[in-house]
């Protein structure tokens, strides 16, 4: 990974925000408060809007400024959550200062650690940690393995979709939707999926 | 959607400046980071800074003044605000004896006024308002959510925070009306958030939405429109299961009851509200002693209506009554 | 029809005694015929009485207090009240110095109050209220509606009443403060009486009325709806005109800018609104250096706004900013 | 006319203001504030409700306690309007003391210019004049004439529905229409829809 894939990952990752909006709004309405796709919109553009001097970054410094925008321009749960995604992940790339698979395994899951421990929460509470702690274990493994990226990004892609979907018959015990007890069951929950697709597009890249 | 709004993405601001304009004498505006201030800035005091998502208007800005806030930090219309806002309000407003964060109990607001709280150059405390009580069988905090009880919380806080209190006693303060606090929300219409364009649920003519959240957050359940006396009666009933649960006995206690509208209400049916409401807590040996009736806490344009009982204490009390001078609420001065 | 009510005969003596228990500590509610007094009968000096049809709270009665009125007579929903609650009233709040009406401009509030006076037996006077600039073309000032200025011709005269001036000093300065006064209104939606159970008026989803009445009257025009300085644009200009068809000069005067809501705007429109209307108004010279921002003079459910601006001078300036405690309105005290 | 006529009268416009509910209701609607059904129903019932004490009573006390009470129960325009009608007829009936045609002609009359006299208004305003003072005129002409009862109520009728179709076409310089400019054309004034009904229904009595 070096920067001018983060580049095309932030393209990439505007698009599938876009190109679900409705599917991302009617998620939040549902068992929300509306607003998901707004904050994910609203921080997709600012990245996008970064393009060009994220291009002349390090990877390290590039996922780091994007963690610190994210944080200062979505607000909400995502917005905090996120940006300690970008920040964790940023800090093991620049410990190990290289550019194999098994750094960036590592790296994401930093990454979803740190959103652990700023959210408190883990697998099953139908948050959008339902897609990424799945999603990282698989990764770390499958670099262990030495799969190629071809073969991961193929895995994930599905690790991640399965991870959205359980979303679905879960009570939420975190975040906004922790309030509605059994009537969230039945609906997805929006952060999971907005995370499922940004994994998607990621993965998509890398074939 | 029908509003009187240009650009959806210029709401905010212009809303923000409208007020900072209409209230010039009261407070100070400052854009990007967005935060507001006590046009006076105040010495030698815990700083009371509070925020969230916009939309909740009067909260949180229309409580900055004497007695009450120092700053808030408005965020995008249900949206908490950013930690880059809190900063820059603390930096603006701390006035040597710390900052006091009042915080609505909400996954967003917490995780960013925690993390402006982590990087703060001043010492600081948090108290989190929880007084929801629509969300029932929940262990977990995390879904308590903090509404219009709010209000009363900033109010008391601030004016402990005026007498020269430290940073450890208001924040007790603070946790003890939050605790002694509980409100429950009734829907009869969603409400639009501006970026959105349409409605946040789908409510047909004959439905409400008990125990809605303020930002039309789904409540206990979806129940059958009826009298205003029948809905009153459970949400009374909500409020004092809510007491008995928490331990905390109510016959021959003093309240302050509140009967805040939640954007689309009219005054006409909030004190008719309020005269049921106030009749049925009697019934129940509840001395209601203080009221407020009015848009304290809304929720855009939802039609709608939430009651908050607090227990007064002789603190409380003289909390609540003490001169305040903000633009949402004032008295004694 | 969903509103927060029981028996539509009841809404109003519910919402009134919720109204009075409310506010126990400032005012007195006499039920059959209905009117609210202060709680402390004021002595020795103009007794001023207001009221109307219900459903603009807080207007009359959010207003009686220290500085503003003593007693207000509440109609049904938007019709007139009936001589026996003004006769009754009076006999209350009688204080030695005679009784002024503050009257919104209608037929039926005019004809009622007028019966009333005619055979009141103490010395009265009336300050008509006809501040609404919506209709235009009109040599009748019978068309010319009082809506949400009345509400700073009753602070200014109550103001000076206080001051133990006689009757005709309380008529000349309310004469002086209507004349100087216009405002204009605009519905999004319309209301619904709670007795007629459905929408006064149709108004579609792109539509908008401009000059409504408080009561869902047609305005001046069906309008296309459009960006909100658009329409702030079209009020600001109207009230201009106004003044300047009344001969009164507006460049490089000082202004009192309220800008009301009409029941379910929220507080975050009202301020975008008032940010559109400030700037405007001082691009044409006038100095807004008096504020109010809110919903005080309502029309039930009504989505909707209406700019008011009055002109101040020195005298105007004085009474508007004594002290004053009613329910919807205190400074100072 | 005699006090259990006024009875009988009572019961009749009670009858025909219910039966037209929603015509009432969408004419002040239209070009009023909605509420002129509610107050003349709520001012028939309270008549109706006071019918015994009315029975035991002379005519023309029945006729000023009905305006009294009008007075106090109906408010908004049409109440001390329809009250000065009750309380003008009444002092006539009164003086005269018969019960002559030329006598309630009279006082008919009466009844309508104290209207004319509380409103400030005349024929031609759309309003409930508009049907008054045409009935007035034709009843105390026709009275003169020795008409009979029968011949004036027809009449009447007749009347009190041209004026009622005349306010259609007509521009409101009084009561609360009278902002609306040219908007008001089109639209029967809901009060001279009422007075024509209530004179049908009492003419109806008189066959
Ligand atoms: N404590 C938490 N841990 C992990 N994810 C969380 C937590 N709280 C909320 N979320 C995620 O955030 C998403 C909601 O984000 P968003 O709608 O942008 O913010 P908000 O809930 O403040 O309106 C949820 O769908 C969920 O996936
Ligand atoms: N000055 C007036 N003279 C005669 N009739 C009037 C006058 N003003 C109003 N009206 C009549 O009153 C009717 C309206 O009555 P109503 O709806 O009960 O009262 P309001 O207009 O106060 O709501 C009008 O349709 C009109 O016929
Ligand atoms: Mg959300
Ligand atoms: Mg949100
Ligand atoms: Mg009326
Ligand atoms: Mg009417």
């Amino acid at each position: 990974m070096n920067s001018s894939f983060i580049v095309t990952a932030t393209t990439a990752i505007q698009n599938t925000i876009l190109q679900h909006e409705s599917e991302l709004e009617s998620l939040d309405r549902a068992i929300g408060d509306g607003d998901h796709y707004i904050n994910m919109k609203r921080g997709a553009q600012t990245i996008v809007e970064m393009q060009q001097e994220l291009a002349t970054l390090a990877p390290d410094v590039a996922l780091n400024k994007i963690g610190m925008k994210l944080l200062s321009t979505i607000g909400g749960a995502s917005g905090p959550l996120l940006a300690s995604f970008f920040m964790g992940m940023a800090k093991i790339i620049k410990e190990k200062g290289d550019t194999s698979t098994a750094t960036y395994a590592s790296a994401f899951s930093a990454g979803v650690d740190t959103i652990r421990q700023r959210g408190k929460a883990d697998i099953g509470e139908k948050t959008m940690l339902d897609v990424l702690i799945p999603v990282a274990t698989q990764f770390t493994a499958m670099a262990a393995q030495n799969a190629s990226p071809k073969e991961i990004s193929t895995a994930l892609k599905k690790t991640a979709e399965q991870g959205m979907l359980s979303t679905k018959d879960l009570i939420a015990t975190k975040g906004r939707a922790a309030g509605l007890g059994e009537r969230a069951i039945g609906h997805i929950d929006p952060g999971a999926k907005s995370c499922q697709l940004m994994i998607e597009a990621v993965c998509n890249l890398i074939e | 959607m029908k509003k009187f709004i240009n650009k959806v993405d210029d709401v905010l601001v212009e809303s923000l400046s409208g007020f900072a304009l209409a209230h010039s004498d009261l407070v100070s505006l400052n854009l990007d980071p967005n935060f507001i201030t006590r046009k006076q800035k105040a010495t030698n005091k815990v700083a009371i800074i509070s925020g969230g998502g916009s939309g909740h208007e009067p909260l949180h800005a229309g409580y900055i003044g004497y007695g009450m806030l120092d700053a808030a930090c408005p965020g995008h219309v249900f949206t908490s605000p950013t930690p880059d806002q809190m900063l820059a309000a603390a930096e603006a407003v701390h006035a040597e004896k710390g900052i006091l964060f009042i915080i609505k109990n909400y996954a967003g607001d917490v995780m960013n006024f925690e993390m402006a709280a982590e990087i703060l150059p001043f010492e600081s405390a948090t108290v989190l308002t929880s007084d929801d009580c629509a969300v029932v069988n929940s262990t977990y905090t995390t879904g308590r959510r903090g509404v219009a009880g709010t209000v009363i919380v900033e109010k008391c806080v601030g004016s402990l925070a005026e007498t020269g209190a430290d940073l450890q006693a208001c924040k007790t303060l603070g946790d003890k009306v939050n605790q002694r606090t509980s409100s429950i929300g009734v829907a009869l219409t969603s409400c639009t958030v501006p970026a959105a364009g349409r409605p946040t649920f789908d409510i047909s003519e004959n439905e409400l939405e008990m125990g809605v959240g303020i930002h039309g957050e789904p409540g206990r359940r979806r129940e059958t429109m009826r009298e205003a006396d029948a809905i009153v009666q459970d949400m009374v009933q909500a409020i004092l299961e809510d007491f008995a649960a928490k331990n905390l006995a109510t016959p021959n206690t003093e309240a302050l009851l509140l009967v805040n509208g939640l954007g689309a209400t009219p005054l006409m049916e909030l004190y008719l509200i309020y005269n049921a409401a106030a009749r049925l807590f009697s019934e129940h040996g509840i001395k209601i002693t203080r009221s407020l009736v009015g848009n304290y806490t809304t929720a855009l344009d939802m039609a709608g209506t939430s009651l908050t009982l607090c227990l007064l204490d002789d603190e409380i009390k003289q909390h609540w009554d003490s001169p305040v001078h903000a633009a949402a609420l004032r008295w004694g001065m």
